[in-house]
């Protein structure tokens, strides 16, 4: 299937078949957050953790720097993900605010004032 | 005979299940979100369903990429809560209603929906904060509640003519259920938000509203909506809208809207709720 | 573009897979259910197929009553053999295609299919008895395969017409995707056998040799075919032959029949196989 | 859904939502002979390990009388069943003998001469 046209949709990346093939062991790793033991073993060696699922550098370098834009390049699905930011104690608020380029202060205040408005960022080839 | 009497929809926002659980529903943030469902709780304590078909996606919670089903509904008795990384809610588990559950699974399979069965569910978020919003904190739920859970995670989810069929098999079959059972469905998930990359944030009122007016009055509409619409407009989280639709399939034709809400911002989301009743004149 | 070149059936009893890894195909009980494949190993050789998919059903062996998909595609780059009781079967691991896999999963979906996504998954002798039959016993299969599970275990199974419908549907996928391909697709299962109860060992030869006839020049007639009739005419088990319909539904309308075998017994099973190619007028 | 239709097929028990419900456990204790550190555990002692499973006196009973019937009988299917057997050493043929009251030596001869015929045995109501 050509999913191209999702492209077009500015800062933003679909879960397509691709891109869950490509972050197949980043999001099962996620998973593996579930369960408190397995959150204690991260917490304590992120790297060590890290190092038993069969993930690129790539993913695993995003991880350990909390670059939630880079997970999602590399195959990451927001709410597996959510598992990494729920293991540090963040709310979806915080860590969504780091995919911005705000600060968490922005934008909540851009929520506050009714979100971010969906004219300009539509579409890249259209303009809208 | 078993009735569809009600349909439901609300957003099922998680921060909302945290300010509940940990007593925050009387700050100002939070205060005029709770208000929007007095209406309904009220409502509901004066005829309080039996069943809820309670249509929800799973958050990569109970299902990861190991296996991904469109749309699975939950046979069990029970279903425990699931640890989504920062402990249980601490709700009442969620009871089922096997003989019901069964019925429409086998129902929906014989009228060519393509159900997966589940006897083995932990619900999420998507399920519990619903029950939250309309029932509170009690001891147990009120109701038995059927989950039915919608792939919309893994692109491609279900198409909008899809999931407005599945709600219509859904009626066929609760009306076809022998016992004397009064049903409602619930649609949860929505309105517009995203909650990733750099366009996160996203809320798009306008075409929210437009959604609401269309699916209480003209949700044939609805049925040809392309996937990358609600993405466009209502951000890459808003596809989850494709499960009301099953809720108001279930309704019938025509309905009646008891209440509608609409408030920005509950976390990153545009929260909508509305309470619709089937006409009279529905078959 | 990928094209749908063939279609083949067999029945998958778990006696031939024992027979085959225990070296007893020149048993004098053996050597007829064997020769009845010898075209059919010569055929394939000489236009192997790079990708079969191949339609099975599940015997309780990676599936429980825990989950119960209808459909299940299997989307994984390989799949171990699985432990059915006696020890996995000593053959190759299957090797997936899962660029094709893919796409006949979103494709289905979108055509609205509601199709289980599988991502880890263990197959049994309903896999692969049919890949032992025709390849014999290779260090590696010769094929890429892509399981497709389908539910006849728990009632109800999906109905003929959907079983035929979800065919059309694969065809139309292996259609649109663009890598030159040469697929074909397998119906397993079958024919005419029940394994419980007093009515045990049944078989109908009669109404094999008919439903046989009907799949290869009149398959709209079997559309119809209601669960009942495998059940009472073919026997408990007979029931499998629903998974034929999807091979047939994927040929297109009209094909031609190259190779066909049927024999009495094999373990509890009246055997049956066809080999079809889709005529050229086919669209 | 009524699914008594089926009940007027002779000497056939169709699984039907009903009887997968009630055979629950029966099947999941099945289920777990597909390890083969179970299948040792449950030949080491089989009324132990069977305790260790929800299930009904009578489906209990049934298995360790190894009566197939009794066991479809109690929510049973034979997919799951077979696990049973496959434990035992036992092909199909020889576990499904036991089920139509004939010795394997009748059932194969019946077998090898075409089988069971479905003349008689199609419908109880309509007796044929
Ligand atoms: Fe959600
Ligand atoms: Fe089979």
């Amino acid at each position: 299937m050509d999913f191209s046209a999702f492209d077009d949709i500015p800062g933003t990346r679909v879960f397509t078949p691709e891109r869950s093939r490509r972050g197949y062991p980043l999001n099962q790793f996620c998973m593996s957050l579930m369960s408190p033991a397995n959150r204690e073993r991260f917490k304590a060696n992120e790297r060590l953790y890290l190092d038993e699922w069969p993930m690129t550098e790539a993913q695993k370098q995003a991880v350990l720097s909390r670059d939630y834009n880079a997970m999602l390049e590399h195959g990451g699905n927001i709410y597996f993900l959510a598992k990494i930011f729920a293991t540090d104690g963040l709310s979806f608020v915080q860590a969504v605010s780091t995919m911005t380029g705000m600060t968490v202060e922005e934008y909540q205040d851009m929520m506050l004032a009714g979100g971010r408005s969906p004219v300009g960022v539509r579409s890249i080839r259209e303009g809208r | 005979m078993a009735r569809v009497t009600a349909g439901l929809a609300t957003s099922h926002i998680p921060a909302i299940g945290a300010a509940i659980d940990l007593a925050k529903t009387d700050m100002d943030y939070w205060r005029p979100v709770f208000a929007g469902y007095d209406w309904t709780k009220e409502w509901i304590a004066q005829s309080p369903p039996d069943v809820v078909v309670l249509v929800y996606n799973d958050h990569a919670s109970h299902f990861s990429m190991e296996l991904i089903p469109t749309f699975a509904i939950g046979c069990a008795e029970r279903f425990a809560i699931c640890d989504e990384g920062y402990g249980p809610r601490p709700v009442p588990e969620v009871v089922g209603h096997p003989d019901l559950a069964w019925h429409i699974a086998a129902s929906a399979i014989l009228d060519e929906f393509d159900m997966t069965i589940v006897n083995e569910l932990t619900v999420d978020h998507g399920l519990t904060v619903p029950l939250s919003l309309v029932f509170g904190q009690p001891a147990a739920w009120p109701v038995a509640v059927i989950p039915l859970a919608v792939n919309v995670v893994q692109y491609p989810p279900p198409t909008s003519n899809r999931c407005f069929e599945l709600g219509r098999a859904i009626r066929r079959a609760i009306q076809s259920f022998p016992e004397d059972l009064n049903v409602q469905v619930w649609g949860t998930g929505g309105m517009s938000h995203q909650l990733q990359g750099p366009r996160a944030g996203l809320i798009n009122e306008p075409w929210d509203a437009d959604f609401l007016d269309r699916l209480v009055a003209d949700p044939d509409s609805l049925r040809t909506m392309p996937h990358i619409e609600y993405l466009r407009e209502a951000g890459s989280e808003g596809i989850e809208l494709v499960m009301w639709l099953i809720m108001r399939g279930a309704l019938g034709e025509s309905v009646e809207l008891l209440h509608r809400f609409y408030h920005v911002p509950a976390s990153n989301t545009a929260l909508g709720h509305v309470v619709l009743e089937p006409t009279k004149e529905n078959p």
